[in-house]
């Protein structure tokens, strides 16, 4: 019996890193929590954390917008630039690709609050054109992939580039961006899964461990790609990037 | 030379086949013209040629063998088998015109030497020395067609496809366009192009396919094509101008001179 | 990257019905399904799958492809929900001990993942519903008749318009890119989308200077505002299925409540 | 109705001026093509007149008073002069067709019945009304291109410019796209085109403006503008076909019933 059980639970476990296996050679979308997949309370409680931000965002884009309506249709072009970049493959450092999450670029070339609004609303596109993500669990997105997200790889930029150093700014903070998109996402299913022995640390150890696999290397080739992208923009399109700047101007005026 | 079987092709999401049931070779050392109303599987063809799409039925043969859709085939088809898309602006897809011309051959990984030698040769046929480190994004639309058919020339292709190489440019430019193409020729890539433009079809081509709803319908010579009703009013193409000209005035021997010079006139300043 | 939900929501069969039908249906069926047993969830998930591949007409494989993605998530986070790990010794005998750790399959986690399939396959369902049944255009007007702010409409409405637009570049770049024997390794690959990218947000913007013009030149004056006349046709068989249905489920989820009063 | 005074325009950030000194009238009730080499400034011309660009010199009139660049007089000329774009894809911003052709009047603020009215009888116009609810990004090409006239004629404006109708567009919808000019036509709108397709201007035109850096340095009927030798070699545009044949064999008059036979069967199908 003993024997038996202990084989049956080995048996279990192999089959479990079968599954994960299969499931990891398309992480396509892990970085999206699926429709349904949390309880209702976190749910809530993450549409709540995230909607603030979101009003803000859309507050500061109205203003701009009476201002100068053309800029609607930029904003429009961006979300779509956004959308298109996240649905790209890219190849990642292991042999596998992946989509890029793009809030880094996103967030350097139009700003982060400009890009918490875009980010939401290409999360949005993602679930009705692609069916990743959901609308239940589109607050938790929008948290870890349109705040958190875009602020931090903004913040890594700003602060490389006041000493100067753009490229390591760059990479960073595509990289960073991606990878803390991840880390959050990691820490909401912890904290609505919690580990029977160990808790929210001990479940958090275990998603973060197994997302880390596929995410680290593709943080790594989000990273260097948006330092060729960087590259070839500051070498091409000044005018292009003057044009963008009109929306960021714009928004840290308002802030 | 390059040979479809029996192909069926049809694009994801949709339920209507591009291409069904074609058979056909491209002519060896003819001037073909693929004629046929938008939408009608040019494209496709062009497309499935060049190893772009794989075919759901069928198969495709090149020299004899069939085309395995790996990445070592498909990278020896791409090289014998060029295609110049009909928009340059999505074709040109480097920053400077050296560097967009260097493409092929750096994904080729050919040496430092003969890269040097094979850019440099094609920049000096296609005419485009000076704009060497132009950024694309600077170029004119007639500059970017040529650019777009150098880009394809420098890995030496034994077909060269071109997708609707007259639009967007102006007479003058087709007239170049025509010189360039003569110059191909001369070095013995066998050209076939997909077109609207009927009046270039028959002052160029010598060797006329119909397609229509994914199907090779019709081949011919040019006056045997547009001499067929079901080609001119049946798929509303309608017949080149000089040819319809000639036809009607064929017998009257005395205007026959005039009218070949008026037709002359016209490609003069080739 | 070819966007087939849209497609099919454009020429579904139940397209004509008023899209607030359909949207407030999934939606009552959305809340039920969040709080229902398992037993209802199945029998939501079922049901909808009868609307959607019978009365849509969408391709049962193309509907089960769909709902292998929350599948995928799901199996992705199982070994986290059940698995154990421990370090203070075996808590019962089946644990595999490795190290100074021991491996345990959860029997909390077990039932957790139970319900986290569930749920998550029924909730789909109900958002699978509205993606494959509603087209994008109905959606736009029905958040305008609930007053969604004006800038988020339009920025939707745009943003829909160029992800086809900017797609399509996307795809020319890269077929262009494959037709010059791009993409033959690691290097090339990196060194094609890069190009890939600053080209798309180079065209980008030169789209935004071309409909700008376009915009203007038919008299733009700040707000993207179209009208159209779509009339829908309310259909009184699927509307009481959908209703009788719907009190059957509701019922049933109740009564384990009911029950235990 | 529209006069250009001396105008003169740089874009921003270049040198050189895309127009000089440019003074012309639109003709009225004529059928006017522009024609020029690619980048002589015609695109630049069409969108002076819509009011897109303001010209650094000279004065614009419509109707004998001069523009004024602000929203109300600006809002006034692009009611009257409609301005269609050459990529249909770049003109078309709203979800569905029927939202696309109503943007125009939405923009005026016209009554929901009139609205109605105009939005149906366009549709109508231009036989698109099977598509009023497809989705934009459904359309093929040739539906495209008739969205974005229909587009711009909803506003029933007194003079209409095309830039580039014919590209992209296949022999048969060239043909279509005729008997939509002609109807518009009808209706009493003045239109204007311009162009690269010289048999298109031959068959259509009555009225040609030759474009060359920036300066209008020609206009005649299409008979006397393709007689000038400067512009057809001197500016290496030819001289459509139809025209050097009819010309060669002018005095021959036995053939010439046979002639303008060829020439109607061209047109056959209109």
């Amino acid at each position: 019996m003993n024997k038996k059980s202990r084989r049956l639970s080995l048996l279990a476990m192999a089959g479990l890193s079968l599954y994960w296996v299969i499931g990891a050679a398309r992480p396509a979308q892990a970085m999206h929590i699926m429709e349904g997949f949390l309880p209702v309370g976190w749910a809530v409680f993450w549409w709540m954390v995230a909607l603030p931000f979101f009003v803000w965002g859309v507050r500061s884009l109205a203003q701009i917008t009476q201002q100068n309506p053309n800029l609607k249709l930029l904003l429009g072009l961006a979300g779509a630039f956004s959308f298109v970049l996240s649905a790209l493959k890219i190849p990642s450092v292991t042999g596998s690709c992946s989509h890029p999450t793009g809030t880094g670029l996103g967030a350097v070339l139009f700003g982060p609050g400009v890009m918490t609004v875009l980010g939401s609303l290409v999360l949005v596109f993602q679930s009705v054109l692609l069916a990743h993500g959901g609308i239940t669990t589109l607050g938790a997105n929008a948290f870890s992939m349109a705040i958190v997200g875009p602020w931090v790889a903004w913040g890594v930029y700003r602060l490389f580039e006041s000493r100067q150093q753009h490229k390591i700014g760059i990479f960073l903070a595509a990289a960073l961006g991606n990878f803390v998109t991840y880390l959050v996402t990691s820490i909401q299913l912890a904290l609505a899964f919690p580990a029977a022995t160990g808790g929210v640390m001990a479940s958090f150890g275990k998603f973060a461990g197994i997302f880390a696999l596929t995410q680290v290397p593709l943080a790594i080739s989000e990273g260097l790609l948006t330092i060729l992208v960087w590259n070839w923009l500051q070498a091409y399109a000044q005018p292009e990037l003057q044009t963008l700047k009109s929306i960021k101007g714009q928004e840290v005026v308002q802030s | 030379m390059l040979e479809f079987d029996n192909i069926e092709y049809t694009y994801p999401c949709n339920t209507t086949p591009a291409i069904k049931n074609l058979s056909w070779q491209i002519p060896v050392g003819r001037r073909c013209a693929l004629i046929g109303r938008n939408g009608c599987g040019k494209t496709t063809l062009f497309r499935l040629a060049n190893g772009l799409y794989q075919p759901q039925k069928g198969v495709i043969r090149y020299q004899g063998k069939p085309l395995r859709y790996n990445r070592k085939s498909l990278s020896d088809l791409r090289q014998k088998v060029g295609l110049v898309f009909q928009n340059p602006e999505q074709q040109l897809v480097a920053t400077t015109v050296i560097e967009d011309i260097s493409y092929g051959l750096c994904n080729l990984g050919v040496s430092e030497g003969e890269m040097r030698d094979r850019v440099r040769a094609t920049l000096a046929d296609f005419d485009l020395e000076d704009l060497a480190h132009t950024p694309i994004n600077y170029l004119s639309l007639g500059q970017k067609k040529r650019v777009s058919i150098a880009d394809v020339m420098v890995l030496a292709p034994q077909l060269l496809l071109l997708d609707e190489p007259t639009a967007y440019l102006d007479p003058y430019q087709v007239r170049q366009l025509r010189r360039m193409l003569n110059q191909i020729e001369k070095k013995g890539t066998t050209i076939a192009i997909a077109t609207h433009n009927l009046d270039f079809v028959y002052a160029w081509a010598n060797w006329v396919c119909v397609v229509d709803r994914g199907q090779i319908v019709a081949e011919d010579t040019p006056e045997g094509i547009f001499r067929r009703s079901e080609v001119v009013e049946g798929l509303g193409l309608g017949c080149p101008l000089a040819m319809s000209i000639l036809e009607a005035l064929h017998h009257d021997t005395p205007t026959e001179q005039a009218l070949k010079d008026a037709l002359f006139f016209q490609g003069k300043l080739d | 990257m070819h966007h087939q939900i849209d497609s099919l929501a454009y020429t579904n069969q139940l397209r004509s019905l008023p899209p607030s039908h359909k949207v407030g249906f999934a939606i009552a069926l959305f809340i039920l399904g969040f709080v229902s047993p398992m037993g209802v969830q199945g029998a939501i998930a079922l049901w909808l799958a009868i609307w959607i591949i019978l009365y849509a007409g969408i391709p049962a494989k193309i509907y089960g492809q769909l709902l292998l993605i929350p599948l995928t998530f799901w199996l992705l986070s199982v070994p986290a929900l059940i698995l154990g790990v421990s370090f203070s010794g075996n808590v019962n005998p089946v644990d595999i001990a490795w190290g100074s750790r021991y491996f345990y399959l959860s029997q909390q986690g077990i039932t957790q993942a139970q319900t986290v399939l569930m749920r998550a396959i029924a909730l789909s369902s109900c958002l699978y519903f509205v993606l494959l049944t509603t087209p994008f255009a109905d959606i736009l007007n029905l958040l305008k008749a609930w007053r969604f702010p004006t800038i988020i409409i339009e920025l939707l409405a745009l943003m829909y318009r160029f992800i086809f637009v900017l797609t399509d570049t996307v795809l020319e770049l890269v077929t262009a890119q494959k037709s010059r024997l791009g993409y033959r390794n690691r290097r090339s690959q990196f060194r094609s989308l890069g190009i890939i990218i600053s080209q798309l947000l180079w065209r980008t913007l030169e789209n935004y200077r071309a409909c700008s013009l376009g915009l203007i030149s038919r008299g733009f004056n700040g707000e993207l505002r179209f009208w159209s006349d779509r009339q829908y046709q309310a259909n009184p068989r699927y509307m009481v299925e959908a209703i009788a249905g719907y009190f059957v489920l509701l019922l049933l989820a109740i009564f384990p409540y009911v029950d235990k009063l």
